[in-house]
């Protein structure tokens, strides 16, 4: 394992989170509404993107990434935090429609059984996988692709399950796959951030990771708005209700949201798009990292619009919890000085060849 | 003189050794086209003028009828094939644009292949809407030009967005394909005596090399990159919305789009396969294809065969979910009613047979990856087949369900594209370098 | 040539083609006059109307023929006769098909020495008449079909002077049984009139009164009128096989076939009624059936019996008829007079069962006359034989070779207008005129008379029916020259007087009906049904209502229109129940062998569901087995008992239409709801929970349709529907729909505007007919898909299609989820001489790839908005309406425009009972669906 | 007059360029020919990114702004509702504009190429200059 970290320290800080957020949650009750569901799903997302990132340069046998490996792999400890908000977050699962008419498959017991599955299964991957990586060891592609394999799924059954069902029986093919992409991009966004905490220090990363994170950020926005479009046009162009319904409810000029709704197209895409069309700016980590906030907050938007035209979502708690996470995942990737000690060779690893396999 | 020893030194370096050695492996590829090679190619072009302008006359005298197409199924074979070879275009331009702007090194060995049977296969994609047309005989009414009527185009017809991507992405690779042949053409010049040096001499505009070319050079070469990347996005996802703007069960789904780009490079990676694995062993280039590189292609082709699978996968779950009668009516149709066969023959040719590549040895044998390319190639024919032609056989209206088959003069026509396309091809194997000669060389340190 | 001349030329040139597209060729210079609105104020383009009658059936409908350039292009009823009140049934419809049917006989025909018939002129032909009249030895018969009014007259006058046998008139429909009964009980030998619209319990036994008993038109529209009513009705139908009329009565129920005796008896016997002595002892004549015995017997269920008999003991004015296949059988006379006597002690008769507008079938034979023929033919005793417009070989089919024994007349002489079994054995054909190129007149009830009156100068080289007789009389030297016209002239005029002018101008005239009085005379009779009940397997052949005895299989507009029950359109088949097919392990498209005795046929299945175990069904016009006939009556038999039926094993490609019996929980049934509509709901709850009804951008995007003016549509009722299909073959011809074969239809690829959508109760309990055309939706989902503008939305709600401009790329289809486009696949728009004629000029040919779809009539909006500029006003409802409503006899159609308040279809469509097909796609289709009253089986 | 260096690797042709310029050689005199891009010796030569880059631009804006107005005019000229979809769609003219922009941007950019390049080189193509596999350097003296 590439990074050590303190288990207590790092066991007891979750809990608080997890704690407050239940607090928060008896006292809205039952205002709360979907507050911590965005929130987790908000996190996993990063963290496990970021990861799936690294599992992608190291399937591509890409070097630029290596350096920020340790960060990269310290965001594991993220996903059990964002399973203990799903566990606190059980009794809110009445705001699901399925939750009255339960069906074999979505009724509470057996979804939260696989959801408490799939977290397990991918932290343990997960962790395995950086485990490998930034020791740089032989099976660390076999890991990568098992990892890229239950990321996808993972991501696909939050969006589907978590946000899809809020509208059942309103369906979107795409709707897993957009939620993953957007959850890609968030991650490639949060190791954006690291690069900006990383300015004041020695080992201050090359060009070419800010650059590669730089046309990362700029690609996959513009994949994301692909993604968003596609989804769009397809809507639009059939009329049919069961399916406008959703939309109309999120974008239609008569609600509420066409405001936050294009504004979210806005932050995730047309900022990213046209700031970073110029090249030079890739690799500004200023101009990098508040687009990097400005996406992440598109994101956490895009969560809420989800869900807030049908089930109440409370924004203090909202705010509270994205507060007590950030503060909680910077720590941890940062951990070196906060809550664990870690070898500084780790840090300062030499980028070595991969594990070829001739 | 003592520049002449100086020339003499600097070729007589090992680096100018391999790279020179490039040049003669690529150009000896060039080399005396031999009776059986024009044999081949004659038997092509046989098969191109009789099956598919023989087939194609009749049909135009006699009517569309003399297909398949009925009530409710009205696009056949025809536009399986315009999807199935717009798909075959899209490897080309991901291997050379999309891979070169990952910087990724195996994309020299195939892009040159792999730009041609773009060019190629657009043309023979271009073909179908046309065939397929009732009265082809207007076919210039679905470009937009002023006219006395005062009558433009549908804009907001899908059909009519193909108009727009299909041509745009045949010019665009063809200058893709033209830029990157330029310097190569440079260089077969200083190989050839007569006319043909004439000819490549011209075609390389009198490219030399020198720091103003090869600046404005890699800044063209890279914006084009920039510009076919989302372009063959764009162009398959246009592809797919042909169907997806349809309200038919099946057709209207959202997640087309990516779908069917993947499935497009999927299949694309497929028929590259089948191109260079023969070509390599032909022209004797192992030398500039190495393993490796197939490997890498095979890995490509994987990754897409496993998004193609998410999406079978998910479109049947949320069919299912949906409770829709309509929806959920057509994948089980697809499972279980009379075109099962091809649903099945998808399923094993596109998700199963390549799960063989997880394996190391079989991705690094070029039988195998052979034998897995043609499966490839089958199973998105099919993959095509179910999405356009079981979709319409069963929608919403159960008097109105009846099934589709191919009839001759539709096969026939099929059969001939693949003879324009291996026609075309074979020209381009003898007569324009197979390899970039010049990105090979960069790797030489 | 220089630059003028060539002007001149182009000049002539064009106008020379204008003239000709006005007309037929054959008199193009009569169109010069056209130049100069003569006198009659004839305007190209303008269309007159000419008063005529239909012959395809007995029947007789008035018909007004619409004219155009000189001939028919369209035909309807005429409004507010007794009999089809403005409506034609299909077969009328289809009228014109013959009219200008391509196998019309074009001359007189002459066998020469080698047997075949070589073209002859009238003069040649009618001296070989003559002579043989003079010469042959045996006796001369004359047989025609059923004639009526002036051509029977003739027809005695002519067989007489000719001293020659008038045989009585074949028809395989004799009604011998029905009339025996009446004459027997009541001593009147005819079919009275039926009206239901005055019953409130209806039971109709083997009857099929919408398809081809009696006067099915009138039966449908006085449904139509008792639906208009409200009051309440129920209505029964009994029938060993599976019928349309039996799905369309309240409710249908299988009767073991042969055993509908045992039915009538229990009915009778539990009427408990107090009869005087004559009544009652008429029926105390009749064996006692008990309720128990009537059920093992007739495998009725015991519920179900004693339903329909406290349904009709309670009745204020029941109807009760029994005849079609139920009367076809050895115990056919009993059912038909326990029937009679029925409505005898029920007091029927004179108030739902009229006498009064009896149809006389007095001259109409049965079969004991033909079996008499039959054997003076074998015996070589008949001379010179008149086969008069009567397919005798063809409809006797089922008869062991009748056309050998036909042969063995020394000489025959074939009356008709298209080649057929008959006339091919004839020595001289005499071609016919069609109803619509003659004068003359028919009796459709007593006491209504129809004027036939030529809508166009004969196409052909041919004689009206009276004019053969008249000319051969005069060639026989039995009477002076003269012309058929001048003859039915006289005739009017002596017995009509100046009501005669009314009758050519009106169509028809009504004289004094003598009401006879139906009184009960002495029982005479032995009841035998008592015989066991047919053995099964039975196969069952029943009357079509596109071919009625088989006579209209001759026209191919009825073989492209699929049977409304089955939908198969071209090929034979035999019906086969669910069950059965099920136990033969046959499915659609399965040959079976079908064999009786020594005969045997192979025929594709279709399933039909609701029809009995072990009852297979096939309709006449299709070869039919050995029946033979009821000695006791002279009925010719429907129910042929202890049939084989094998499977080959083999499939057969069959032009069945409909790919599904059922709707498949597709909710495209009026009134039913599709699986999945739950959910659609479940949102539209949710609105409602949230507060406020689903609004428009709640589910759209886009704008509102607005229309200024009108907003075309069309409402149906699914209660008035009666399946009859007249409205398909309507729009075929209004619309010039192409013909498209058999090849055609077996891929897939027919081409009427209009269909009728069968959909079964899984159980075969129930049927719903659907008819569907192209539903003009407010957001069509055809109209975007298209490139080039082929299609698009007018601002009267109209789905255009601009045929020029179509370049056939056939998304538009793909995308209609109704399913409702056509593609012209071939070259379908030219046709044969005289099929041409019968194209309707004011709608344009559809050419080889080129979309096309039902229109709503737009060429009638054209004309409607013509005349209403002309008079400075908007269209009113009653201008105009579409083809298929005016044809349909249910007056089940309604169109107009949906803006205005007063319209019809307004209230229709506002109606509680409305909806429209796959709502929840959010077409907006422009055509409204009202389901039936008594709910759907799927809701 | 002017020197002509040639070499066989790469590397010693860097290296020579490197320390030309260092000897105070104006970049601007130095020709070089090389058998393959060398991205290196741009950056020693400091040469301004290529103007080919405007093309592009210039003919991407033009592209997408045609893909609209087209459109979009000429359904106002004629409305013609179809499925009552807006007459003005943008959904659906985004595609049509987008494709135009990488048309016209992919074109012009080639343009922009043989503009700036001054392509074809006629003297070139008849002459019998060749594209060397060499690695050259030529300083214009004086």
């Amino acid at each position: 394992m590439g990074i050590r970290l303190n288990p207590m320290r790092w066991l007891l800080a979750s809990v608080i989170v997890a704690a407050i957020a239940f607090g928060a949650d008896r006292v809205l009750e039952p205002a709360a509404g979907g507050a911590i569901t965005i929130a987790a799903a908000l996190f996993i997302g990063l963290a496990e993107g970021a990861i799936c990132l690294m599992a992608g340069a190291e399937i591509s046998d890409g070097h630029w990434h290596r350096p920020l490996l340790p960060r990269a792999a310290s965001l594991v400890y993220v996903i059990p935090v964002g399973a203990l908000l799903f566990l606190v977050n059980i009794p809110q699962l009445s705001i699901y429609p399925w939750a009255e008419d339960p069906s074999g498959w979505l009724s509470k017991g057996p979804f939260i059984a696989r959801h408490v599955a799939l977290f397990a299964l991918v932290f343990a991957v997960a962790r395995k996988f950086v485990g490998e990586a930034v020791r740089g060891a032989q099976r660390t592609r076999f890991w990568a692709v098992i990892y890229v394999i239950l990321f996808v799924a993972h991501l696909s059954m939050i969006g589907i399950e978590w946000f899809m069902t809020i509208e059942r029986p309103w369906f979107s093919t795409l709707f897993g796959a957009f939620v993953m992409v957007s959850a890609f991009l968030s991650g490639i966004c949060a190791l954006s951030l690291t690069v900006f905490s990383w300015r004041r220090r020695t080992d201050a990363p090359s060009k070419l990771v800010q650059k590669s994170l730089g046309g990362l950020m700029f690609g996959f926005a513009t994949f994301w708005a692909y993604f968003y479009f596609s989804q769009l046009i397809v809507i639009w162009y059939g009329n049919i209700p069961e399916e406008t319904m959703y939309l109309a409810k999120r974008i239609g000029y008569h609600t509420p949201y066409w405001l936050p709704a294009r504004l979210i197209f806005g932050m995730i895409w047309v900022t990213p798009f046209f700031v970073l069309l110029r090249r030079k700016n890739k690799t500004l980590a200023p101009v990098t990292s508040t687009l990097a906030v400005i996406v992440l907050s598109g994101v956490t938007m895009l969560f809420w619009i989800m869900l807030a035209p049908v089930v109440p979502v409370s924004i203090p708690l909202l705010v509270l919890l994205i507060a007590l996470l950030t503060f909680l995942t910077a720590s941890i990737v940062r951990s070196y000085d906060l809550l664990l000690r870690v070898p500084a060779e780790v840090v300062h690893e030499p980028a070595h060849q991969p594990a070829h396999s001739h | 003189m003592a520049h002449d020893h100086a020339v003499a030194a600097a070729a007589a370096h090992p680096a100018s050794e391999k790279r020179l050695q490039i040049e003669r492996d690529v150009i000896s590829a060039m080399q005396r086209p031999g009776l059986v090679y024009w044999g081949l190619v004659g038997f092509f072009a046989t098969v191109f003028g009789v099956c598919l302008l023989g087939a194609w006359a009749y049909q135009i005298y006699k009517g569309i009828g003399v297909g398949g197409q009925m009530n409710p199924v009205g696009w056949g074979i025809y536009i399986v094939n315009f999807v199935f070879w717009v798909g075959i275009a899209h490897s080309g331009t991901l291997i050379s644009a999309v891979l070169f702007l990952f910087r990724s090194k195996f994309r020299s060995s195939f892009n040159r292949a792999a730009e041609a049977m773009t060019v190629i296969a657009v043309m023979c994609a271009g073909m179908y809407p046309l065939i397929h047309l009732g009265r082809v005989w207007y076919a210039f009414w679905l470009f937009p030009y002023p006219n006395q009527r005062l009558l433009w185009t549908n804009f907001k017809s899908p059909l009519e967005w193909d108009v727009f991507a299909i041509s745009t992405y045949l010019t665009i690779s063809v200058v893709f394909f033209y830029v990157g042949l330029i310097p190569d053409f440079a260089i077969v010049k200083r190989y050839t005596r007569g006319l043909r040096r004439h000819i490549y001499s011209a075609l390389s505009l009198g490219w030399v090399g020198s720091k103003q070319q090869w600046r404005n050079y890699n800044m063209l070469y890279a914006l084009l990159a920039g510009f076919a990347t989302p372009l063959v996005l764009s162009v398959h996802s246009v592809v797919s919305w042909d169907f997806a703007m349809g309200i038919v069960p099946g057709w209207h789904t959202t997640i087309f789009a990516p779908y069917f780009v993947a499935g497009a490079i999927f299949s694309g990676c497929g028929m590259v396969l089948t191109l260079c694995i023969p070509m390599r062993k032909l022209q004797k280039l192992e030398r500039v294809m190495p393993i490796d590189h197939f490997e890498k292609l095979a890995k490509t082709m994987l990754f897409t065969s496993m998004i193609v699978g998410y999406a079978y996968t998910v479109e049947f779950i949320l069919a299912y979910y949906s409770g829709n009668v309509y929806e959920f009516g057509v994948f089980k149709d697809r499972a279980i009613g009379h075109y099962k066969f091809a649903y099945w023959i998808m399923v094993f040719c596109n998700v199963v047979s390549p799960l063989a590549l997880f394996i190391k040895r079989v991705r690094r044998s070029l039988g195998a990856l052979f034998v897995i390319s043609i499966f490839v190639n089958i199973g998105m024919w099919f993959e095509r087949f179910v999405i356009i032609i079981q979709s319409l056989s069963h929608e919403f209206v159960p008097y109105a369900w009846g099934n589709y088959s191919p009839r001759w003069p539709e096969v026939s026509i099929m059969i001939g594209t693949f003879g324009f396309f291996f026609m075309m091809f074979l020209l381009f194997a003898k007569f324009l370098p197979v390899v970039a000669i010049t990105e090979k060389k960069e790797e030489v340190h | 040539m220089d630059r003028r001349e060539f002007l001149r030329w182009m000049g002539v040139a064009s106008g020379a083609s204008v003239l000709a597209g006005c007309d037929l060729s054959r008199k193009s210079e009569k169109l010069i006059p056209y130049l100069v609105p003569p006198e009659d104020g004839i305007i190209p383009g303008d269309a007159t109307f000419v008063a005529t009658s239909c012959t395809e059936c007995p029947v007789g409908c008035s018909v007004s023929a619409r004219i155009r350039d000189d001939r028919p292009v369209k035909v309807d009823g005429i409004a507010g006769h007794p009999v089809n009140d403005g409506a034609l049934c299909i077969r009328g419809q289809a009228s014109l098909n013959r009219l200008y049917n391509v196998e019309r006989i074009r001359q007189p025909l002459m066998q020469d020495g080698s047997g075949n018939l070589v073209p002859a002129t009238w003069n040649q032909a009618l001296a070989k008449v003559s002579q043989a009249l003079k010469t042959t030895s045996g006796e001369h018969v004359f047989l025609s079909g059923r004639t009526s009014g002036s051509l029977s007259v003739l027809i005695d006058e002519f067989s007489q002077r000719l001293n020659m046998r008038r045989l009585p008139e074949f028809e395989l429909f004799s009604y011998a049984a029905v009339r025996e009964a009446n004459r027997s009980l009541f001593g009147v030998d005819a079919i009275p009139f039926l009206h239901p619209d005055r019953a409130d319990v209806v039971v109709t036994v083997g009857a099929d009164v919408l398809e081809t008993y009696g006067h099915p038109v009138a039966f449908a529209r006085a449904l139509s009128r008792k639906h208009d009513s409200g009051e309440h009705f129920t209505w029964f139908h009994v029938e060993p096989h599976a019928s349309m009329t039996g799905f369309k009565a309240s409710e249908r129920v299988s009767v073991k076939p042969g055993t509908e005796g045992y039915f009538l008896a229990f009915l009778l016997h539990s009427l408990g009624r107090s009869l005087d002595g004559r009544a009652s002892s008429h029926v105390s004549s009749v064996p006692a059936v008990t309720l128990d015995r009537a059920a093992e017997a007739t495998g009725i269920a015991r519920e179900t019996l004693s339903k329909i008999a406290d349904a009709l003991r309670a009745a204020h004015a029941p109807l009760l008829v029994a005849g079609g296949v139920s009367i076809g059988h050895e115990s056919g006379l009993d059912v038909a007079r326990i029937a009679a006597l029925i409505q005898a002690v029920t007091g029927m008769n004179g108030r739902t069962i009229d006498f009064a507008r009896a149809t006389d079938y007095s001259r109409v034979g049965s079969m004991s006359d033909i079996d008499r023929l039959k054997s003076r033919l074998d015996a070589n005793q008949v001379g010179t034989a008149f086969v008069f417009n009567v397919d005798l070989v063809g409809r006797l089919s089922g008869w062991n070779d009748f056309a050998s024994s036909l042969e063995k007349a020394s000489f025959l002489v074939g009356v008709g207008d298209i080649m057929n079994a008959t006339l091919s054995l004839c020595d001289v054909v005499l071609p016919l005129s069609h109803a619509y190129e003659s004068w003359g007149d028919v009796e459709p009830v007593a006491g209504v008379v129809n004027v036939i009156q030529p809508a166009l100068k004969p196409l052909f080289d041919t004689l009206s029916d009276g004019d053969v007789l008249l000319r051969i009389l005069a060639e026989a030297g039995a009477a002076a020259e003269t012309s058929y016209q001048q003859y039915v002239m006289d005739r009017w005029a002596r017995d009509y007087g100046p009501a005669a002018a009314d009758l050519v101008k009106k169509g028809y005239l009504e004289t004094s009906a003598s009401a006879a009085s139906i009184s009960l005379r002495e029982p005479d009779h032995r009841y035998t049904f008592g015989a066991a009940p047919a053995k099964t397997p039975a196969l069952v052949i029943a009357p079509s209502v596109r071919w009625y005895d088989g006579r209209s299989a001759e026209l191919e507009l009825l073989k492209e229109i699929p049977d409304p029950l089955s939908t198969v359109s071209w090929d034979p088949w035999v019906s086969v129940g669910l069950e059965t097919a099920a136990a033969l392990g046959v499915d659609d498209r399965s040959e079976v062998e079908i064999r009786v005795g020594n005969w045997s046929t192979a025929l594709p299945v279709r399933r039909q569901p609701g029809l009995q175990r072990d009852v297979f069904m096939i309709q006449h016009g299709v070869a039919g087995p050995p029946a033979g006939w009821s000695r006791t009556s002279g009925e010719a038999n429907a129910v042929v008992a202890d049939v084989a039926v094998t499977p080959t094993g083999r499939k057969v490609p069959t032009t069945i239409l409909s790919a599904s019996l059922f709707e498949e929980g597709r909710g495209v049934v009026p009134g039913s709801h599709p699986e999945h509509f739950g959910p659609l709901k479940k949102m539209q709850e949710q609105h409602a929970h949230g507060g406020h009804e689903l609004k428009h951008e709640d589910v759209s995007f886009y704008p509102v349709p607005n229309y200024p003016t009108y907003r075309w549509a069309m409402a149906i009722d699914m209660d008035k529907c009666v399946g009859c299909s007249a409205c398909v073959a309507a729009c075929t011809i209004e619309n010039n729909v192409a013909l498209s074969g058999r090849d055609s239809h077996l891929r897939g690829r027919e081409l009427s505007w209009i269909r009728i959508e069968p959909y079964y109760a899984e159980d075969g309990s129930s049927l719903d007919t659907v008819p569907t055309m192209c539903q003009q939706c407010d957001y069509a989902p055809c109209e975007p898909v298209c490139p080039v503008y082929a299609t698009y939305h007018n601002n009267e709600g109209l789905n255009v299609q601009v045929y020029n401009r179509c370049v056939g790329t056939r998304y538009c289809s793909n995308n209609c989820p109704y399913k409702q486009r056509r593609f012209n696949w071939f070259s379908w728009e030219h046709r044969p001489h005289p099929m041409n004629l019968m194209t309707n000029p004011d709608v344009s040919m559809r050419g080889k790839g080129m979309m096309e779809k039902c229109t709503f009539c737009v060429q009638r909006i054209r004309k409607a908005r013509d005349v209403a500029k002309d008079e400075g006003r908007e269209i009113r409802e009653g201008d105009f309406t579409t083809a298929c409503a005016a044809a349909c006899p249910g007056g089940a159609i309604v169109f107009g425009n949906l803006l205005d308040e007063k319209s019809q279809v307004h209230e229709w469509a506002h109606h509680e009972r409305s909806s429209r097909l796959l709502e929840e796609l959010g077409t907006g289709p422009g055509v409204f669906y009202l389901k039936k009253k008594g709910g759907h089986h799927g809701a | 007059m002017s020197e002509r260096l040639v070499f066989g690797s790469e590397h010693d042709f860097l290296h020579k360029l490197e320390e030309l310029v260092k000897s105070g050689v104006n970049p601007r005199d130095i020709e070089i020919f090389a058998p393959h891009p060398v991205h290196k010796a741009e950056e020693i030569l400091e040469m301004k990114p290529s103007f080919v880059r405007t093309f592009a631009l210039i003919g991407g804006l033009t592209g997408a702004a045609t893909g609209y107005l087209l459109t979009s005019l000429t359904a106002l000229d004629w409305p013609l509702p179809v499925g009552n979809k807006p007459i003005v769609g943008i959904p659906p003219y985004t595609i049509i504009a987008f494709e135009l922009m990488v048309l016209f941007g992919g074109l012009s950019a080639f343009l922009g190429f043989i503009v700036t390049s001054r392509m074809p080189a006629i003297r070139t193509i008849i002459s019998q200059d060749e594209f060397r596999d060499t690695f050259e350097i030529h300083v214009r003296k004086g």
